[in-house]
């Protein structure tokens, strides 16, 4: 277990590496300069040139990758080009905001999507059904720039009892803060619950019809009890798979419910380097997400061979 | 006389189990130094104790369970150094009828699908004639065409069983290992089931390794016996002599214990004492000591070694078999009453007549 | 509602706020507000003084006089000397700043007492003072630009009616009144500028009151916010002009005639109000009517002819339909732009197909001319000299069409050293006839600036659409 | 039994998935709607009444009318024609991108989940870093190197959902393996390969149908997404998703901007769900019927 | 084990309140029967497959289902639970448990009788037990449901089951799970879970098919001291013949869908009277068979769509003649307590 554990987090090396280096190329196969992108229209060439000199964006492709590496194996992911910003505490502060709301809408999603998905599986082809299917797919179909709108039109406009956007740090006013969590985290929740419906929808049909299941029906115990336990137990690990997924994703960065909501999360941040080829936080930014990944992953793996024994690890 | 068939030598098995996320494994040595062969058109019964590790031997000649130790010469060739291709040709001359039919059936596919995969990817048959031969091979097992396009779930127990035989005959392979084959079957259909693994024996030289609690059947059916007690062999050799003469007292026990049909009423069986022995964390001597009505301090010192003994044909792990001797067969069935008798005799009259009359007319 | 504290929906968070270092247009909403420059500017674009008084003793001499007493938001004095270590700064290649090329043809900035500076400059340069008035002489305290080294550009300290508390990147900069302003504190104690990149959202966010003021009005709304009473939209005639740049180095748009015809077939109007909803005006020239000196009122208006646009590029010995393709970055008034162009150009014989780019690209695609007609809107500047010599003249940095005309480059030169407005607008508007029949540029329209707030905020707008939040206060 | 009373059963007992479909009322409804949606992709040019890409300024955002009956956009456009001409790219982005990633995320997926040990780390993390890249990033570098067009956006799009089909592949495919009836394929010599493709494929496909019917709904959106910043289908040619993107500047003035292409976005993610269930269903012998 | 008494009674279904609740009286239940079954029917929509089945248990009798495989036998136990897979339909003229109809039963009443009073092991044991939940987490919930036992408690009596049906050590095998225990082992599992409970009527599905005979015996055994201790009453269902004849208070045999013949043991075994339960007992494997075929009945049972008008063992008996394939033979007692549903019977008498 341990020697597995290392040896995941041991992967991470590799990862990082190869990361590194497709993040590296990739955003250099973007056309456009990031000093031009800062000096915009009225800069002369030579100004160009001197910023360029200055980033060191005239020296060949490699030698930028290895100083640049070089000092990342020192903890320094580099200043933003864009302002000059410190890469890493700029993540940092953005991946603050970004994990609160992620975990809000994940919980929001959760509360209702499971007992959701399980009702419409277990009541299958009822109205139950039919109407939290249909819920499910209007917040499919609605984009979230939509659903966010809405929801301030509703609740900031119509009803003005919550802010229309902007964060708060839950440091300086916990108050505050839930209340400008409230209508990013239903809006990205609606959309990632009606993923998680249909998937606990279909898991539980699968298993619903295990002679398991009838076994546990032939014990007598309560229905709850042979919904929750011994089928649900059985129709966890897609939803687990999904949710790992959801949850990088939400890490990754939530770039239009953070637009809307004037939310400052690191999906914004790293759209907004990407647009301006801020090169070292758009690095910055897929290295850190890369290792979310992989942790997140790995913890969802742990989770399987929680869930179901069969499942070994390695 | 060539190599025979299947050579078994020293196989052993751990399992690790409870290695979950946060405790440690524990570990239960489920198989033991167990040996034996098998030859060409030969039926080695392997009976014994439930949970003594006669599926997971099953398992490991065919490579499904990786043994930790031992030899599996199939053929003369070592079935665990094999490569993936040659353990898929491996496959096609050795097949398995798993325990629990229903868990070994894909559910989501029809029987006859199931059935005709592995001879189309055999190439068994013409393309043509996949259905066809389908068809014979679920006939063959007392079903018919019509079940071939039903999904496993909708079979009764012996059906589904008697699908997973049905498939395992479809390889023709060379050798089967049965893990109950029978045990969920009709007396009648046992009795087909039975006779046509028999006559592929006998006509094609198809051997079996037959897992069975039914001592009768074993009987019926098996050149050769090993007894597994906890996993290890504890006796060995020739059917009818391992099952006539009994010579380790486990063996014994499961005699005495197998039901017999008219008997008169209930019998009263000598209720096993002790406990059955832990798999985890064994304690030195004789695996059967605690539950044996024979075992003397001697027992509890050493693990008995498989000896030969009598004609050099048979082993027994004990170390007062030869002291015991050989009991006597158990006692004969109770006789069958006069009614019984009667109409048995016309029923075989009944039926030589109907044959007769038609020799291949159905029924 | 308090009215101790302002909230500012603006549309992008600035880069920096170093003012020798800015270059996007998206700091020009705060710019004002931490830092105030040596002259100042008014809504209708006159000079005024600002941290100092100016004279003009011969067209290549300024002195600049400091008012007495006033010192940054750290407290350091704003003196001569911090001034010309300002200039310095500026000009000094290795910090590659922008204004080095803005300042122009300064010679020499000196000392001439302990609150006076004179810049002497090579040649006249008659947008001088304007420069001035904006980034260029923005003055930052010499001791913090010391001390806070890179950070310099997120914590800023300068001399504006606002001083920089914090900023959250995306999140907010939060600005807290400055006792020592010159002209007194203002009145609002606490600016909070909260960027909200969509325009829908900075509306919606107005609206529930969770921002008082938003930059960036969308044209379409201004109709029904202005209907609303709890709001106030203000709009005025902007200092820029969208306009796109034919590519006049490579075929079809080498042919002045197919450029013409191009120009024919597309009438500003109808863009002012598909696009625009009737805001702003339409554009036949650089100089946008807000700039009232220099804007030429009996410069021809002509009507899309696609008809004669035909018969043009039958002359141009061209056959139709002409392929181009029209570049323009993603944002939703520049796409609409582009389409209303591709369906008035295709009844004209073109066959226009659009290619949206993404706004950093569009820079690189303009400086190395890899398009055929690309959109190349200008912001604007308080001077004509601003909105022309970088796009007309023939090593202009934004002269992206490869437009060479020796005439249009000599008036915009002559215009910048004279020193008369007059006889500079006669310049200007000659430069402008010329420009019209050479057509580098189609020119659409001149962009409003529109900005809304609650009803109860009293504040100043002006053309540049800078926020200076000094001038606001709640009614 | 004789064969002759058989025979029937036995050619007539692959229904077609098509017949076993056409059973299932929701699933007919679905097929309905997809088909609906895949007509007038095709048929586009007969079905609109309008030019899709010819403004019209004199019919600025007016309302449903008889002459136009979603009404027009900010430009005068008919909005009706335009939804039916945005059915082809939506389709095609949805269809494509999700069909796309599916394939090839479960394959890897599969691959991973069954083979596990060295097989699986590499795959999953290639996964991992291709998930890490964030799609606009993709989707720039896509079409830098392949220049924009819809093709481009399906690639981005695809790329972006093949770790979701991976991942949720190797999960199920780590449960599926560990059942005796994939042993018993084995032991009757059938090969890895086949394994996966005949036995465990089928056994891990709900979920899957599930997520790519999901997806479908989020491709159209994204794709929408790249559309506006150029990364896609170049305007004027209209999308659902880039119609429902420019609706939003629209809120107070042309509201029907918004309803029909998020209608239409609607009617074709229930038509892809109605028919995954169906499809689901048909892989649930289970199933009763 | 030590149950608690007043916890029993406090748990026990008050039966009488539950039947006047039904108001469409049912025929009246055999006085003191603890299974009535008459005219049960259950079917996929098609043709019957169970067609017609009586069944009447006595408290402490151990009743043996045999009979052709595929006959119904298990849908017919999954009938008195009430569990048939989905898209089966049961019909019945009589279906009472106890007094109480169970036709009528609603969900819950149905729910609180499962597991307690009536309780099953199923013939599939691997598939039949949760892959995810421990051994003794899936005992220990149906004392917790029905007992109300704590988890401790609870976990107390699941081990002293365990033990009860033989499984080496208990105590490890309680945390393991089901894909970690042996065929045998599982079958054990389910049969400690079926009587956990100390159920009134137990209903085993081939339960003892992948255990030895010593621990088959023991099995037995402790199956006659809960008949012995509570009146019990089990329907054992096997193949097992031999079996039967030493563990059956009576017999009934079955063949597609019906029952063809049923009585007490000595009828069956030293008296039987269907052509079929002949064949069966003609196909037991015997010593002195060893090298030679056994006896099978020729031809194949029929299939559920094609069943024959007549008797529907008909087309495979020896002795049939045309009233056989004219006409369904009526389960006709032939003795008291011995019925056979064959024109034929005595075949002594009637065949020439
Ligand atoms: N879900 C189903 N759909 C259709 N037919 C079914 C279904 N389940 C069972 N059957 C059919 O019903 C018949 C009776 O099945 P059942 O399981 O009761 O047989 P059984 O008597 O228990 O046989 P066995 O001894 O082999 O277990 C069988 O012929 C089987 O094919
Ligand atoms: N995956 C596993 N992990 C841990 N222990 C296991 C595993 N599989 C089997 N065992 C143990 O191995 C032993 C032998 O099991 P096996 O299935 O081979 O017995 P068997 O002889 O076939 O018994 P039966 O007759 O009951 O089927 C048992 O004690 C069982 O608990
Ligand atoms: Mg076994
Ligand atoms: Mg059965």
């Amino acid at each position: 277990m341990g020697r597995y554990l290392l040896g995941r987090l041991a992967s991470l090396l590799p990862i990082l590496f190869g990361t590194s280096l497709v993040a590296f190329l990739l955003i250099r196969l973007v056309p456009g300069d990031p000093a031009v992108a800062l000096l915009g229209m009225e800069a002369d060439d030579a100004a160009i040139a001197a910023l360029r000199a200055k980033l060191a964006l005239d020296q060949p492709l490699w030698m930028q990758y290895f100083s640049w590496a070089a000092a990342l194996l020192k903890g320094d992911f580099g200043r933003s080009i864009q302002g000059g910003r410190e890469v890493l505490p700029l993540l940092a502060s953005a991946l603050g905001p970004t994990a609160l709301l992620s975990a809000a809408a994940l919980a929001i999603s959760l509360v209702i999507a499971i007992p959701a998905g399980v009702i419409a599986a277990t009541r299958r082809n009822t109205a139950a059904d039919y109407v939290a299917s249909f819920v499910a797919l209007c917040g499919l179909s609605l984009p979230s720039f939509w659903l966010g709108i809405l929801l301030i039109l509703t609740f900031s406009i119509t009803f003005p009892i919550l802010p229309a956007s902007g964060y708060v740090s839950p440091l300086a006013d916990m108050g505050g803060f839930l209340r400008s969590l409230v209508l990013p985290a239903l809006t990205l929740g609606a959309a990632l619950a009606a993923s998680t419906m249909r998937m606990t929808r279909a898991s539980m049909l699968e298993v619903l019809r295990a002679d398991y299941v009838r076994t546990a029906r032939a014990k007598g115990i309560a229905p709850s009890r042979v919904i929750w336990r011994h089928a649900f137990g059985n129709a966890q690990i897609p939803i687990v798979t999904l949710l790992g997924i959801q949850m990088g994703q939400l890490l990754g960065g939530v770039v239009i419910t953070e637009t809307v909501f004037a939310w400052p999360g690191i999906g914004k941040l790293t759209v907004d380097a990407i647009f301006a080829r801020d090169y070292p936080v758009v690095q910055g930014a897929v290295l850190l997400t890369a290792t979310l990944f992989v942790l997140i992953n790995l913890a969802t793996d742990l989770i399987y061979t929680l869930i179901d024994p069969r499942m070994r690890v390695a | 006389m060539t190599a025979p068939l299947l050579e078994v030598r020293g196989l052993n098995k751990i399992y690790r189990s409870g290695g979950g996320f946060l405790r440690a494994p524990r570990e239960a040595q489920v198989v033991k130094d167990v040996g034996f062969t098998v030859g060409r058109g030969e039926v080695f019964g392997l009976v014994g104790e439930s949970g003594s590790g006669k599926t997971t031997i099953g398992r490991m000649l065919l490579r499904l369970t990786e043994a930790d130790s031992g030899e599996i010469l199939f053929d003369g060739q070592d079935v665990r150094a094999l490569g993936p291709a040659a353990l898929r040709g491996f496959r096609r001359r050795a097949q398995m009828i798993f325990q629990d039919p229903f868990a070994s059936l894909d559910p989501r596919v029809r029987v006859g699908d199931a059935i005709a995969a592995p001879i189309r990817l055999h190439g068994l048959r013409p393309a043509g004639s996949v259905k066809d031969r389908v068809v014979e091979l679920l006939e063959m097992v007392g079903l018919s065409a019509a079940h071939a396009d039903r999904h496993p779930h909708a079979f009764s127990g012996g059906q589904r069983q008697r699908v997973a035989i049905a498939r395992a005959l479809a390889v023709e392979p060379e050798l089967i290992v049965c893990d109950e084959p029978v045990s969920a079957l009709d007396l009648s259909v046992q009795a087909q089931v039975v006779n046509l693994l028999a006559d592929l024996s006998a006509r094609l030289g198809v051997a079996y390794v037959f897992i069975s609690h039914d001592m009768a059947v074993v009987r019926h059916l098996a050149s050769h016996v090993g007894v597994l007690y906890a996993g290890r062999l504890v006796e060995t050799g020739p059917a009818a002599a391992v099952l006539g003469a009994p010579r380790h007292p486990y063996t014994r026990m499961l005699l005495a214990a197998s039901p017999r049909p008219h008997a008169a009423g209930r019998r009263e069986r000598a209720e096993a004492t002790g406990e059955p022995p832990s798999p985890y964390g064994r304690e030195p001597g004789c695996r059967f000591a605690s539950r044996c009505p024979h075992a003397v301090a001697a027992c509890r010192a050493a693990e008995p070694p498989l000896d030969a003994f009598a004609d050099g044909a048979r082993f027994a792990a004990c170390i007062r078999a030869a002291e015991l001797g050989p009991e006597t067969a158990p006692a004969p069935e109770g006789a069958p009453s006069p009614a019984f008798q009667t109409r048995m005799a016309l029923l075989r009259a009944a039926r030589a007549e109907g044959r007769a009359a038609s020799p291949d007319a159905p029924a | 509602q308090d009215k101790k504290a302002l909230t500012v929906g603006i549309v992008s968070d600035p880069v920096t706020l170093d003012p020798a270092q800015m270059a996007s247009f998206f700091e020009l909403s705060v710019q004002y507000n931490i830092h105030e420059p040596l002259v100042h500017m008014t809504p209708d674009l006159k000079i005024e003084p600002g941290l100092a008084s100016v004279a003009t003793p011969d067209p290549l001499t300024y002195v600049f006089t400091l008012k007495p007493n006033l010192t940054f938001h750290d407290g350091a004095p704003i003196d001569a000397a911090a001034v010309k270590a300002n200039f310095d700064r500026m000009l000094d290649p290795a910090v590659g700043s922008p204004r080095r090329s803005e300042l122009g043809p300064v010679d020499s900035v000196e000392v001439t007492g302990p609150l006076a500076v004179t810049i002497k400059l090579k040649s006249a340069y008659a947008p001088f003072l304007q420069v001035l008035a904006n980034r260029a002489g923005m003055m930052v305290s010499p001791a913090a630009l010391k001390s806070l080294g890179a950070d310099f550009a997120t914590k800023a300290v300068g001399a504006g009616p606002y001083k920089v508390v914090s900023w959250t990147k995306n999140s907010e900069l939060v600005l807290e009144r400055f006792p020592g302003y010159w002209r007194g504190p203002a009145p609002i104690e606490r600016v909070v500028f909260r960027p909200m990149a969509d325009e829908t959202v900075r509306v919606t966010n107005l609206r529930s009151g969770t921002v008082q003021l938003v930059d960036g009005v969308p044209a379409q709304t201004v109709g029904q916010l202005t209907r609303e009473a709890s709001l106030s939209v203000k709009q005025t005639d902007g200092l820029g002009f969208n306009a796109f740049s034919f590519n006049t180095t490579r075929s079809p748009f080498n042919d002045v005639k197919v450029r013409r015809a191009f120009a024919m077939a597309i009438d500003p109007t109808a863009v002012q109000k598909a696009v625009y909803f009737g805001t702003g005006a339409p554009a036949y020239g650089p100089i946008p009517p807000s700039i009232g000196w220099a804007y030429d009122k009996s410069a021809p208006r002509p009507k899309a002819d696609p008809a004669a646009a035909k018969k043009l590029l039958a002359d141009a010995g061209v056959t139709a339909p002409v392929a181009v393709s029209i570049t323009v970055t993603n944002s939703p008034a520049q796409v609409r732009t582009a389409e209303v162009l591709q369906a008035l150009a295709n009844q004209a014989g073109f066959k226009v197909d659009v290619k949206q780019i993404d706004a950093t690209s569009l820079i690189t695609v303009l400086r190395q001319k890899d398009f055929d007609l690309c959109m190349s809107p200008w912001s604007g500047r308080s001077d004509p000299d601003g909105n022309m010599f970088n796009y007309f003249t023939k090593t202009g940095p934004n002269n992206f069409a490869g437009y060479s005309s020796d005439a249009v480059t000599d008036l915009l030169v002559k215009a910048r050293g004279v020193p008369s407005q007059d006889e500079r607008a006669k310049l200007y508007n000659e430069a402008e006839k010329q420009i019209a029949a050479d057509a580098p540029m189609l020119f659409l329209t001149f962009p409003a600036t529109i900005q809304a707030s609650v009803a109860g905020l009293d504040w100043m707008q002006y053309p540049d659409g800078a926020l200076r939040l000094q001038f606001a206060k709640f009614k | 039994m004789s064969a002759a009373v058989m025979e029937p059963t036995v050619a007539t007992r692959r229904a077609s998935l098509g017949r076993a479909l056409a059973q299932d009322p929701r699933a007919t409804l679905g097929a309905a709607l997809v088909l609906l949606a895949v007509v007038l992709a095709v048929a586009a040019p007969v079905l609109a009444p309008f030019d899709p890409e010819l403004p019209d300024f004199t019919a600025i955002l007016s309302g449903p009318s008889a002459t136009h009956w979603f009404g027009t956009d900010d430009l005068g456009r008919d909005v009706l024609s335009r939804i039916i001409y945005g059915a082809r790219a939506s389709i095609l982005v949805g269809v494509f991108s999700v069909v796309g990633a599916l394939i090839v995320g479960a394959v890897a997926g599969l691959a991973a989940g069954f083979f596990g040990g060295w097989t699986d780390t590499l795959i999953m993390r290639v996964m991992d870093v291709v998930f890490a890249f964030p799609s606009i990033l993709l989707a720039l570098a896509i079409t830098a190197v392949l220049g924009p067009s819809l093709q481009n956006a399906i690639l981005a799009i695809a790329v972006v959902n093949l770790p979701v089909f991976a991942r949720i592949a190797r999960a199920q495919t780590m449960v599926v393996r560990e059942l005796e009836y994939v042993d018993a394929q084995r032991a009757l010599g059938f090969g890895p390969w086949a394994i996966l493709a005949r036995t465990i494929a089928p056994n891990i496909a709900a979920p899957l149908i599930v997520q790519g019917s999901l997806l479908f709904a989020s491709a159209i959106i994204t794709e929408s997404y790249l559309s506006f910043l150029g990364l896609g289908v170049q305007p004027p040619a209209p999308t659902w998703g880039s119609m429902l993107r420019n609706a939003i500047g629209f809120l107070d003035m042309g509201p029907w901007l918004a309803w029909f292409p998020g209608l239409a976005i609607f009617v074709v993610v229930l038509g892809f769900n109605l028919l995954g269930d169906g499809l689901r269903d048909r892989f649930d012998p289970r199933e009763v019927r | 084990m030590h149950f608690k008494r007043e916890k029993l009674a406090r748990m026990a279904p008050d039966s009488s309140a539950l039947h006047l609740t039904n108001d469409a009286p049912r025929p009246a239940a055999g006085r003191g029967r603890i299974l009535d079954v008459h005219g049960l029917r259950v079917g996929f929509g098609g043709p019957a497959i169970v067609d017609g089945v009586d069944l009447a248990m006595e408290p402490g009798e151990l009743l043996c289902l045999v009979g052709e495989s595929g006959s119904g036998k298990s849908l017919t136990a999954l009938s008195v639970m009430r569990l048939l897979p989905p898209g089966a339909r049961l019909t019945a003229d009589r279906f009472a448990f106890d007094g109480q109809d169970l036709a009528s039963a609603s969900e819950e009443a149905m729910n609180r009788l499962r597991g307690d009073r009536i309780a099953m092991v199923f013939q599939e044991p691997m598939t039949s037990l949760n892959p995810v939940m421990s051994v003794g987490d899936q005992m220990t919930e149906i004392l917790e449901a029905h007992r109300g036992l704590g988890r401790k408690e609870a976990r107390e009596v699941a081990l002293a089951m365990l033990r009860r049906v033989k499984i080496p050590d208990p105590e490890a095998r309680l945390d393991a799970y089901p894909h970690q225990l042996s065929g045998g082992m599982r079958q054990r599992v389910m049969i400690a879970m079926a009587l956990i409970c100390r159920p009134a009527l137990l209903i085993a599905d081939e339960p003892t098919t992948a255990l030895d005979v010593t621990i088959q015996s023991q099995i037995l055994h402790l199956l006659d001291e809960l008949r012995a201790e509570l009146g019990a009453a089990v329907l054992f269902i096997t193949h097992n013949l031999a079996l039967v004849a030493e563990i059956a208070d009576r017999i009934a045999v079955m063949y597609a869908g019906r029952i063809v013949e049923s009585g007490s043991r000595a009828d069956l075994f030293a008296d039987p009277q269907h052509p079929y339960t002949l064949s069966l007992l003609a196909a037991l494997p015997r010593e002195e068979d060893v090298g030679r075929p056994l006896t099978a009945i020729d031809g194949q049972p029929p299939a559920a769509g094609q069943m024959p008008t007549g008797c529907r063992f008909a087309p495979r008996c020896p002795f049939a003649v045309e009233k056989c394939r004219a006409a369904y033979p009526p389960l006709a007692e032939l003795a008291p307590g011995h019925a056979v549903a064959c024109w034929r019977a005595p075949l002594e008498r009637n065949v020439a």
